[in-house]
């Protein structure tokens, strides 16, 4: 198996960097978020031919992300996901559930500092 | 014809388990289908931070029952990777052989269950029949018939004794005439032809698009499994992956059926290679840095991304599941067939909710 | 539409001839296999009270108190994963091969033993 | 009324009908209570069937731990079900929340909502250990309609 490395991208350039590996047919794979510290890491798996290739994007809290869903229809669950468990926010969602997807209150347990 | 919005589920009778999706019929076709989760969530990742990486294995070993072992084949494989682990080639064998069999008996259970979507019960319980001879396999190999909990990092738990290797060959050969009996029953039956042919087509452009896995994506054409990767003991022994090209239902139920007997090619040809020598090695330190990895699982890959600052306790465990990967072309698949095909097509996907919200 | 002779009514017919498939639980009790994790029997007086089992429990389901030299443990947290059996240092943890029966409450086992008396006391 | 009685008491009996909710198992007791109905195990001997629906339902069978999402229904399929009526909470999940017991979204034990009758324990718990809490079950069922004010 190849070794892990990713490529840190800026925030502005994550969508025409996603376009290109859309056309190159590469299929997105996962989208992981970590907290670290005050930031957040999200990486971008993306997988053409079971080869991988990450991307890396660090945000903070309050500025919003753009969707992926304009070019992978299917991103929604995992924008989603994270919407839900770390109160992140994604710009122009086809399906927003509004952080309703796992709790039926707007809760993001997955935040280190809540318990 | 106004539009209709039907709920289906949380709790149906063709589910096993609490999935809910918001139909938007119209005159009995679907228009759109959207899906509601959160009925299993438990947020068993974030379990990483207060449980040590040797506990963790039980804890993903529960992510879903039904493939529990190829989750920890996943976690550790994954882990030993980060610190440098070499597991002995026994050990890599028997993890093959073991998930094999659950790949085995996940694809008998989602047969049957399938058999029983469209009303076919007496296929339904001959199949299940057949799996108990795996899980009587399991319980007598790993002391447990569903959790067999046999890996821990640096190997496995239990060994295959030769009376055990050649049992379990004489059990395969039942069960291999047995799944030949009703091969007619599957490709020629009138009822499931007439159930399955042409319902929730998805082309290989859109299961793709979608980021569609394992089966479902192979069903579409697509000749991708995550066992070419070559983890655990797959780089030492032969096969090629199953595909159909119709990418509807009969496809995907096609697939896995022969994929059962490639699972059974695949153990006997681990129990002919199998070498000689220590079945765990002695793993010291904690890991450090990031890693990802994948396996291929009864429903397709599964994707794990670890995070670790060299304590015990991980920085983040983060689990992409098959079903979860295959939710968008469900939704997809969903849209235009009529609403009473919507219990079959959903089962075609081989929904493991568990798993999906963890 | 055609007649078509079902092809799955040749396996039913057959499976009448054949012998029963069904275990006939409460009546006739299937033996288990020897490998099999069923219940957790501490042997008290073998026990040490070293705390390893407890340490190595995924559901924390083992209380150990030194001094006292108590053993609890909570059956209807255990997940039967056998952790604790393999770090038992003197082989006193062992799985039955009988299966735990369903019951009316939750009960705990408290188990007491004598503690090993530490070096500096012997002297 | 005493025949009324009489036979009700040899249809609960003789014919124990199940209601099956997962509410947040990891599947491994979900398909052990479905392996107890296929013909291996096979509980319809003893007129145990799976319906879909709580008001036909005597003995209600819970798996897994119960969450903030799911505690709601678990209550309504709880108060839909006519009495008499016997909670059956399957596997160490249902019993305590076990293994995940610590996790963020999860409340606890199923009797954490709703009070339980009989608990199996076993991770998953073996067909057998099931079959033997649903027979369990149908003698509770027995002193309930014998006791009850019917």
């Amino acid at each position: 198996m190849e070794k892990f490395s990713y490529k840190i991208i800026n925030l502005q350039d994550l969508l025409t960097q996603v376009k290109e590996l859309r056309e190159k047919k590469y299929r997105l794979v996962s989208i992981s978020c970590t907290q670290v510290e005050e930031k957040f890491e999200l990486l971008y798996t993306f997988d053409l031919n079971l080869s991988l290739k990450h991307l890396k994007i660090i945000v903070a809290k309050d500025t919003p992300i753009p969707s992926l869903t304009c070019i992978y229809e299917g991103a929604f669950l995992l924008e989603n996901e994270i919407q839900d468990q770390f109160g992140l926010s994604f710009a122009k969602l086809n399906i927003d559930y509004k952080g309703q997807l796992f709790y039926p209150e707007k809760n993001p347990l997955f935040l280190k500092n809540n318990k | 014809m106004p539009k209709t919005i039907i709920p289906f589920g949380p709790q149906h009778p063709v589910l096993p388990e609490p999935l809910h999706f918001s139909l938007t019929v119209e005159d009995e076709i679907v228009q759109e289908a959207i899906p509601g989760f959160g009925y299993v969530h438990r947020g068993l990742e974030k379990l990483c931070e207060i449980k040590d990486i040797h506990k963790m294995i039980q804890v993903v070993e529960r992510v879903c029952g039904i493939c529990s072992k190829i989750h920890a084949l996943c976690y550790c494989e994954g882990i030993e990777q980060m610190m440098g682990v070499e597991v002995p080639p026994r050990a890599k064998y028997l993890r093959t052989i073991w998930s094999e069999l659950h790949r085995m008996h996940s694809h008998l259970l989602w047969l049957g269950l399938f058999a029983d979507s469209f009303g076919f019960e007496s296929l339904f319980y001959h199949f299940w029949r057949i799996r108990e001879k795996i899980l009587d396999i399991n319980e007598k190999t790993a002391g447990n018939r569903i959790i067999v909990s046999v890996n821990i990092l640096g190997g496995v738990k239990r060994d295959l004794s030769t009376e055990d290797q050649k049992w379990i060959l004489a059990e395969l050969k039942e069960i291999e005439n047995k799944l030949e009996e009703v091969k007619d029953t599957l490709f020629k039956d009138y009822t499931i032809s007439k159930r399955t042919k042409g319902k929730g087509i998805l082309s290989a452009e859109e299961a793709l698009y979608l980021g569609a896995v394992g089966p479902v994506l192979r069903a579409s054409g697509v000749a991708q499994d995550c066992r070419q990767l070559q983890y655990a003991a797959f780089s030492e022994l032969d096969f090629e992956p199953v595909i159909a090209q119709e990418g509807d239902s009969f496809a995907r139920m096609q697939v896995r059926y022969f994929e059962l007997f490639q699972s059974i090619d695949l153990i006997r040809q681990a129990l002919s290679k199998i070498p000689e020598g220590p079945i765990s090695v002695k793993v010291k330190g904690y890991p450090e840095g990031e890693n990802v990895f994948r396996v291929e699982q009864p429903r397709g890959e599964v994707f794990y991304y670890f995070k670790a600052n060299g304590s015990k306790f991980l920085d983040r465990l983060r689990i992409r599941t098959p079903t979860f990967a295959n939710v968008p072309a469900l939704a997809k698949m969903l849209t235009g067939i009529e609403l009473a095909d919507v219990p079959v097509v959903i089962l075609s996907i081989d929904p493991c909710i568990s798993c999906t919200e963890r | 539409m055609e007649y078509k002779f079902p092809p799955f009514l040749t396996t039913v017919l057959t499976n009448l001839l054949k012998r029963k498939s069904t275990r006939p639980y409460p009546y006739q009790k299937r033996a288990p296999y020897p490998e099999v994790r069923g219940i957790l029997k501490n042997q008290v007086e073998k026990c040490i009270f070293c705390g390893s089992c407890s340490l190595k429990c995924p559901a924390n389901c083992i209380e150990i108190n030194k001094q006292e030299g108590t053993w609890q443990y909570k059956p209807y947290l255990c997940i039967l994963c056998g952790n604790c059996e393999a770090a038992c240092p003197v082989k006193c943890l062992t799985h039955t091969t009988d299966f735990p029966l369903p019951c009316l409450e939750k009960k705990e086992i408290l188990l007491k033993g004598t503690p090993p008396k530490r070096k500096q006391d012997k002297k | 009324m005493k025949f009324i009685k009489r036979l009700l008491l040899t249809g609960i009996k003789k014919s124990p009908w199940l209601l099956h909710f997962d509410c947040g198992s990891c599947n491994g007791c979900d398909i052990e209570t479905l392996a107890v109905l296929t013909p291996v195990y096979d509980a319809e001997r003893f007129g145990v069937i799976n319906v879909g629906n709580p008001k036909h339902a005597d003995i209600f069978l819970v798996t897994g731990t119960v969450n903030r999402k799911n505690q709601e229904i678990l209550n309504n399929l709880y108060l839909q079900i006519p009495e008499p009526k016997v909670i059956l909470a399957v596997g160490t999940c249902a019993l305590s929340g076990g293994i995940f017991a610590e996790a963020p979204n999860v409340i606890g034990g199923v009797d954490k909502i709703i009070p339980v009758d009989i608990y199996i324990p076993g991770c998953p718990p073996k067909p057998e250990a099931i079959l033997e809490g649903v027979l369990k079950s149908v003698e509770l069922l027995e002193d309930k309609v014998k006791n009850g004010k019917i």
